[in-house]
């Protein structure tokens, strides 16, 4: 009766509002390309003239859009920019941090408002490899040289400076083949990101790569750490070690989950199992276990030295006013800035080379 | 008047309650154009006949006619399909919607898409024209004031051309100018010819509105009056049939004078001017006036939960003070009128409930003593007779008698001092009445002031020892128990002086 | 009038009747799938797991319980955990400067909280909205403090250290902490004036206040009791952590919510117990660790919670009904649809 | 003519943006320019949509929190789509329209037909439907990887309109929210929605089906987060499990800024654009004034605070001008002594 056909009639014209809606939309984006549509692509040539800066005079600013603007080493690597230009108080250049907080939405509209508010020089670190294509190569048209770190972007860019998390696990797993000194079936577990961040911070799946080619190693499971957080790594670990009665090896993304797995195994009487936990980055409270023999090693990041060599070839770009896009490149230009294993041996020198002291 | 045909016509309808005979054989008329009257004591089945007129009861047996074709209604839907449209207290209308949205809610006229609203507009702009009322078809309804929107609820009855129009006490809620608005609207539709079923307490609207009075008493209709025979004294004894004292009270108490709830002078808003009474200990002090006529603010005001504007309230001589929590340890109770929004907590359970006012008794030490509470509770039960028995069922479940027992319980279990009452037995079943009766003489006995506002005359005259009328924000008369008769109260409601009974 | 008593029965018996077989259930299942879930190991791994949003859940219930909500829990955890912090870190590892932090937190926490209770209690604001706002603001207000940077503690030592990593008869702190605060819930809810009239308020704000029970005073302090019990986890978490971060705890309310959920908490307001939360933070602290140990692909957690939260609202809507015989509720709602039958006999 | 309390409402809405928008206008030159105004539309309209599309729920008296959920799991649907090239773009906006629908029903149904409270199902909801999302998500070796979207006619949706600044996604809102407009304000189903807000017990008194109403008011929010995902995978040319992240109390805080405000009966589509409007130009401007995070946290919190303060003040002066009427009790009538008083 009445209400039966009213249900029938909202529907269809709910239906037939779609297709309008869908066939409409695709119409009128058939187009081609749009000179500012997406769709860049790689090896896109042509004359970005750009004048060489002075860089003695007139403010210079410089963008720094990490992943998320806190963490243990942000201080460091702040100091490491400050005095590749000159201190803090150097009257011309000013850097400002963007905190993108994972977000690759975020971080795009943060990338395209640099370009509107003509920044000088940008350092990234992508949060997607394949979303920030087309907006470094809005930067680099309007010629702001554009460097991005740890994670990789897939299209071109001035540089990109590589202390990258894939290397960084394929060389822990190489360096505990070599000295932990562990049996050729060893038991190995990953803490590893959460499942959204696996495309961009890949320790996790550099340190499988190595695993699965070069050693026999029983990887027993790979767990993802939500935030990757200390208690959710003390958590997740404590669960495992009631799963598996004998673990020779933690791999952990960060060094907080490092720690949160040291206490799991502390709390669980089994320190003296000489179980190998491996951390990243280098963090404050994972250094002063390692010196102390609790966790045996960790992927150091010289942070001071990546961002002052970072902050001398933007300085250098911005002179010559260089970007990829006006050199015509193809690809990128790798610049490795290697992690240090960093064990009990030598973490002492490790850190006094880096100026890093453990207050 | 010309030949008026009969639009509705009920015969013979009968409607019982789990066992309680409420209606018995009800004929109702009413003719075309006119505006037909119906009064009656709660609980004298009025509201239930309407109900079942408009299809939210369904009947046991008899017929509806509308204009003479016999009618099934069953619901809502079938009530409005024959044109039978009601304007209840709370009015249905969506405020946020203008007025010509509201009155074509649910049954818009479509165009090709959309609701046609220049067709709905137009309607809409014909109705109001016909029938003079003065509002703006595109209006919304947020905007207006009380009275204007009732007058909405009547274009939305007569937009579905109905065929009577049925008003529950619709000036409960206006001002004196408001009702004169309403007055001169009613008279316009009964010059168009529409038919108006008019339900009302107050004895002048029905002198001034009615063509014809049907008065109910105890679920009979007890006669139709027409306009020239609607005496104060004819409706009233139609009302209460002939007096009996059903139980006679066994012995007067004395009052006690020194245990005395006195109030100067009080004043509220505009609805109470000047207030001065003063209560004594054993006795029930029984206050009848009008629906609306403020006796709920008045005891209140004296509990604490409203501020008056004027005149101070002293017990025992000390004033009284304004935070209801320090009453309640001062040996205050009060018994709401609405049992739902302000009695009980449905989700707790009948333990909780009954000792929710009493943890300064239970809880001394803070702590609440499992021990104390469990007996006050079995107390309770045992003594008000609150079924089922266990204590751990929630309130929400239990039946209309038994939550008020509850209620009742909470405070008699304390042994209030000054015990004020408002409505006590509204929808409770006869047995359960005379049970809240004794408990409220027992009270009395142990000397406590107990205040009791009522409009069941009945239950004024047997159970209050002294009674108090308030008539436009002042108490007007005041009668013994000796000399109170249903018939002078309901007289005396309406501001008629028919000498008996002190003068005040 | 015993058929109605013996349903009521049946019905509040089953509610714990259901967790008791949901137990039972889990029991059984990893007896079978995995034995090692009974370790005393696993379990304090599963109750520490639990014990920072299970602090934060029994003061939540009084929030809800008085009809109202707080979204902001994870932001005033990690700025309590960050005030306690910084105080700390400049100062020194004292038990004087331990306590003064300790409180400085508490104190912060009873603002937020006074700030919450007067925006919902005497301007009506509605509390969802309201909450969602402070945690942005209360967000922002740990990054401007910590000037977005770590706050690692090196050298914890003496109470600071003993208050999140202490072990008291092998239990770490954080459980300890967690059971100490639900008993006290539990009893002020059930055994104290305030408790009760806590129900009250949420069950029925009119009557309450004719009782002698002033709403606004209760609305004020539940909000106030929810801010301080997530300082206190935002303090635990710092101190076993031993560094600080403003992301800390940041979506904390979720778990909480769930585990009230499941607790069979009415979050409309009036209906809810301790025992019943407890229970629900048990059970989410449980099924997370199960998905690990059964192996289950874990990038589907989030998606398992999703259906489990679904599953005990459904189960709580459908008893709750059941006992209210509400189950046919689509008949009295449209009493047109029982039209008799043409010519059937009337009722 | 007498102005509706709804459009003084909105009038006051729409001065606020502009007074705003000057604001930052003064303080920084950049904020005035062609593309920043774009960027703001364009930002607004991912955020816009999805409000549009919770104000059918939340005017109906409801809540939709699965926001965040239904983009996900409708983003990765069009990107798995959007890889194998050989998906025309039609195809895939209607698959993710009907996704997006798909999502709502589901809503609908555990409301309507379990009778399950909306706040906690659609919150459970959006985790369920963001599970849905990582079971289509790109494996490489069985950890889950990013895929770059290659279809260009679809991922040009995400782009400018041809030789212009002004993105799709920011023109397809802003018909949107005419077309929601007209819907709510105009058509059967819209005032019935804001009867059912406002006032359930006399709605279905007048014989509405409320059920049905609540359904497609679900359906057509699930819609509108499916076009809002379809916009953002189409901007990013990749989808990540991150796509919309929040969105789901976002919308909802957006609403009330506007004026739909939690409850129902109150606000509209209008209402809606404009709170997106409103929070992302704060956000905009206050980025250009200080770039760190930290600020603009406090202020977002600060202005809803504000916004909701205005709103609930003003629908409580609204109501006091009603009952002040009503609170004028009746005094007594002229006495019945001037009726015959014989006998």
């Amino acid at each position: 009766m009445k209400t039966k056909s009213m249900k029938k009639k909202i529907f269809t014209l709910l239906l037939a509002a779609c297709m309008v809606f869908a066939f409409g939309l695709s119409a009128c984006s058939d187009g081609d390309a749009g000179a500012g549509g997406g769709g860049g692509g790689a090896g896109v040539t042509g004359d970005f003239s750009q004048p060489a800066r002075d860089l003695s005079k007139g403010p210079i600013k410089i963008a720094f859009v990490p992943l998320g603007a806190s963490g243990p080493t942000m201080p460091t690597a702040m100091r490491g920019y400050y005095d590749a230009l000159g201190g803090e108080d150097n009257g011309i250049f000013t850097i400002d941090v963007f905190d993108s907080q994972f977000d690759t939405t975020k971080q795009i509209q943060i990338m395209q408002d640099l370009i509107t508010q003509k920044y000088d020089a940008i350092i990234l670190e992508a949060n997607d490899p394949n979303a920030v294509n087309d907006v470094i190569h809005d930067a680099e048209v309007a010629g702001i040289p554009v460097i991005t770190r740890n994670m990789a972007a897939t299209g071109p860019k001035i540089a990109h400076g590589l202390n990258s998390d894939y290397r960084a696990g394929y060389e822990a797993a190489k360096y505990i083949q070599a000295n932990a000194g562990k049996a050729d079936d060893a038991n190995v577990v990953i803490l590893d990101v959460v499942p959204e961040l696996k495309p961009t911070t890949r320790m996790g799946t550099g340190f499988e790569d190595y695993l699965k080619e070069n050693t026999s190693w029983n990887l027993l499971e790979t767990q993802p750490v939500t935030d990757t957080s200390q208690e959710n790594g003390n958590t997740i670990m404590s669960t495992l070690l009631a799963k598996y009665d004998d673990i020779d090896i933690v791999y952990t993304v960060n060094d907080d989950v490092a720690v949160g797995a040291l206490q799991a195994i502390e709390s669980a009487g089994r320190e003296n199992e000489g179980i190998v936990i491996w951390g990243y980055e280098g963090h404050p409270l994972a250094l002063q276990a390692i010196k102390e023999g609790r966790i045996y090693g960790t992927s150091f990041c010289d942070v001071y030295k990546q961002s002052y060599s970072t902050m001398i070839l933007i300085q250098y770009l911005m002179q010559t006013g260089i970007t990829a896009a006006n050199l015509g490149m193809e690809y990128t230009p790798l610049i490795e800035y290697s992690t240090v294993p960093t064990v009990q041996g030598n973490i002492d020198e490790v850190l006094s080379a880096a100026g890093v002291k453990l207050e | 008047m010309a030949e008026q045909k009969i639009v509705l016509r009920t015969e013979g309808i009968c409607k019982s309650f789990n066992g309680v005979q409420v209606l018995k054989d009800v004929d109702l008329e009413v003719l075309s154009g006119e505006v037909h009257a119906l009064m009656g004591e709660n609980g004298a089945g009025k509201s239930t006949i309407i109900k079942i007129i408009t299809g939210v009861y369904v009947k046991e047996s008899g017929q509806i006619y509308i204009e003479e074709q016999p009618v099934e209604i069953w619901s809502r839907q079938d009530a409005r399909g024959n044109g039978i449209s009601v304007i209840y207290q709370e009015l249905s209308l969506v405020p946020e919607l203008s007025v010509t949205e509201n009155i074509f809610l649910g049954q818009e006229i479509m165009g090709r898409f959309l609701p046609d609203r220049k067709e709905m507009r137009k309607r809409v702009q014909a109705l109001i024209d016909r029938y003079e009322f003065k509002i703006n078809p595109d209006a919304i309804v947020a905007t207006m004031g009380m009275a204007t929107r009732q007058m909405v609820e009547i274009l939305k009855a007569l937009s579905i051309d109905a065929k009577i129009i049925i008003m529950d006490e619709p000036t409960s809620a206006l001002s004196t100018a408001e009702t004169e608005k309403l007055f001169s609207t009613i008279d316009t539709l009964r010059a168009k010819g529409v038919s108006i079923l008019y339900i009302s307490h107050r004895l002048e609207e029905i002198y001034r509105l009615a063509d014809r009075l049907t008065v109910m008493r105890d679920g009979i209709n007890v006669g139709v009056l027409d306009h020239d025979e609607i005496t104060p004294e004819r409706v009233t004894t139609l009302m209460i049939g002939r007096e009996v004292r059903k139980n006679e009270k066994t012995h007067l108490r004395e009052p006690n004078k020194d245990h005395v709830l006195s109030v100067k002078h009080l004043k509220y808003r505009d609805l109470l001017s000047d207030i001065n009474m003063d209560a004594y200990g054993g006795e029930i002090l029984g206050i009848g006036g009008l629906v609306g006529s403020g006796r709920t603010e008045l005891i209140k005001c004296i509990y604490g939960a409203l501020k008056q504007s004027g005149g101070e309230i002293t017990l025992d001589g000390k004033p009284v003070n304004k935070v209801i929590a320090k009453n309640i340890v001062g040996g205050m109770g009060l018994v709401p009128e609405d049992r739902r929004t302000e009695g009980f907590f449905p989700v707790l359970n009948i333990a909780e409930n009954l000792t929710v006012a009493s943890y300064d008794l239970l809880a001394k030490t803070g702590i609440i003593s499992a021990k104390n509470e469990k007996q006050f509770a079995a107390d309770a039960i045992r003594d008000y007779d609150i079924r089922p028995t266990t204590s751990t069922v929630p309130v929400g479940n239990l039946s209309g008698g038994n939550q008020q027992k509850v209620v009742l319980g909470r405070w008699l279990s304390r042994k209030p001092k000054v015990l004020l009452l408002d409505e006590p037995t509204a929808g409770v079943d006869v047995g359960v009445k005379a049970e809240l009766y004794r408990l409220m003489e027992d009270l009395a006995e142990q000397g406590a002031i107990i205040i009791m506002v009522s409009s069941d005359l009945e239950e004024l005259v047997n159970v209050s020892d002294r009674i108090l009328i308030v008539h436009k924000g002042r108490f007007f008369k005041e009668y013994l128990y000796e000399n109170a008769s249903q018939n002078e109260i309901l007289l005396a409601s309406s501001g008629v002086d028919t000498g008996k009974g002190r003068l005040l | 009038m015993n058929a109605e008593k013996g349903k009521f029965l049946k019905a509040a018996g089953s509610i714990w009747g259901q967790r008791v077989t949901i137990l039972v259930a889990v029991i059984v299942v990893m007896a079978i799938v995995q034995p090692r879930f009974f370790s005393s190991g696993n379990m304090l791994s599963i109750l520490l797991a639990i014990a920072f949003y299970g602090v934060i859940a029994s003061g939540m219930l009084f929030v809800v319980l008085i009809g109202g909500i707080d979204l902001a829990v994870g932001s005033e955890a990690a700025l309590g955990g960050t005030i306690f912090t910084m105080y700390v870190l400049a100062h020194d590892m004292s038990a004087g400067t331990f306590f003064t932090a300790f409180l400085l937190a508490i104190l912060v926490a009873i603002l937020v909280g006074l700030l919450h209770g007067f925006f919902d209690a005497y301007l009506g604001m509605p509390s969802f909205v309201v909450t969602l706002a402070t945690q942005y603001a209360l967000y922002g207000l740990t990054q401007y403090i910590t000037k977005m940077n770590y706050l690692p503690v090196l050298n914890a030592s003496g109470l600071f250290y003993q208050l999140g990593n202490g072990k008291l008869f092998g239990i770490p702190s954080p459980v300890i902490w967690f059971v100490i605060l639900a008993v006290i819930a539990a009893f002020v809810l059930k055994k104290t004036p305030y408790g009760r009239r806590i129900y009250a308020v949420g069950g029925n704000p009119h009557a309450a206040e004719l009782v002698g029970v002033s709403s606004k005073f209760h609305k004020m302090t539940a909000y106030i009791i929810c801010a301080v019990t997530a300082s206190i986890a935002g303090m635990l978490l710092v101190s076993m952590n031993m560094v600080s971060s403003y992301k800390m705890a940041a979506g904390y309310e979720g778990p909480v919510l769930m585990a009230l959920v499941i607790g069979a908490v009415n979050l409309m307001g009036g209906e809810g117990s301790m025992g019943g939360v407890f229970f629900g933070a048990l059970l989410v602290g449980i099924i997370n660790n199960m998905l690990i140990l059964i192996g289950i692909d874990t990038d589907y957690k989030e998606f398992v919670q999703g259906c489990i939260i679904i599953l005990a609202v459904a189960i709580n809507v459908y008893t709750s009904r059941k006992s209210q015989g509400l189950v046919d509720q689509k008949r009295r709602r449209m009493p047109w649809l029982n039209r008799p039958k043409r010519g059937a006999p009337d009722g | 003519m007498v102005l509706k309390p709804k459009t003084i409402r909105k009038l006051i809405t729409i001065g606020l943006v502009i007074a705003m928008a000057l604001l930052f206008g003064m303080s920084t030159e950049s904020f005035f320019t062609v593309r920043n105004i774009t960027m703001i539309f364009r930002d607004a309209s991912y955020v816009g949509i999805i409000a549009l599309g919770v104000s059918f729920v939340v005017i109906g008296g409801g809540i939709d929190l699965s926001a965040n959920g239904i983009v996900c799991f409708v983003g990765m649907a069009c990107a798995r789509l959007g890889v194998l090239a050989g998906f025309p773009a039609p195809v895939i906006v209607i698959v993710g329209l009907l996704a997006g629908a798909l999502c709502g029903y589901l809503n609908g149904l555990a409301v309507t037909r379990l009778h399950l409270s909306e706040f906690i199902t659609t919150l459970a909801s959006g985790y369920i439907f963001a599970g849905f999302a990582v079971f289509l998500v790109f494996r490489e070796n069985g950890n889950v990887a990013s895929a770059a979207v290659t279809n260009k006619a679809f991922l040009a949706l995400g782009g400018h309109i041809p030789h212009t600044y002004i993105y799709i996604s920011s023109v397809v809102w802003v018909l949107l929210a005419i077309v929601v407009y007209i819907i709510q304000t105009k058509t059967k189903f819209g005032l019935h929605t804001v009867a059912l807000g406002s006032n359930p017990k006399s709605t279905m008194m007048s014989g509405v089906d409320i059920d049905f109403l609540k359904l497609i008011g679900f359906v057509l929010a699930g819609l509108f987060c499916g076009i809002a995902g379809i916009f953002q995978v189409a901007y990013q040319s990749a989808s990540t499990l991150t796509l919309g992240d929040s969105m789901g109390f976002q919308a909802v805080a957006v609403c009330a800024v506007g004026g739909v405000v939690l409850g129902g009966g109150k606000g509209d589509a209008m209402g809606a654009f404009l709170g997106a409007l409103f929070m992302v130009i704060l956000l905009n401007g206050l980025y250009k004034i200080s770039p760190s995070p930290s600020i603009q946290f406090i202020f977002q919190g600060l202005i809803i605070l504000v916004a909701i303060f205005f709103d609930t003040w003003f629908n409580r002066m609204m109501e006091k001008k009603l009952f002040s009427d009503a609170v004028r009790k009746r005094k007594n009538q002229t006495p019945l002594g001037a009726v015959k008083a014989e006998g």
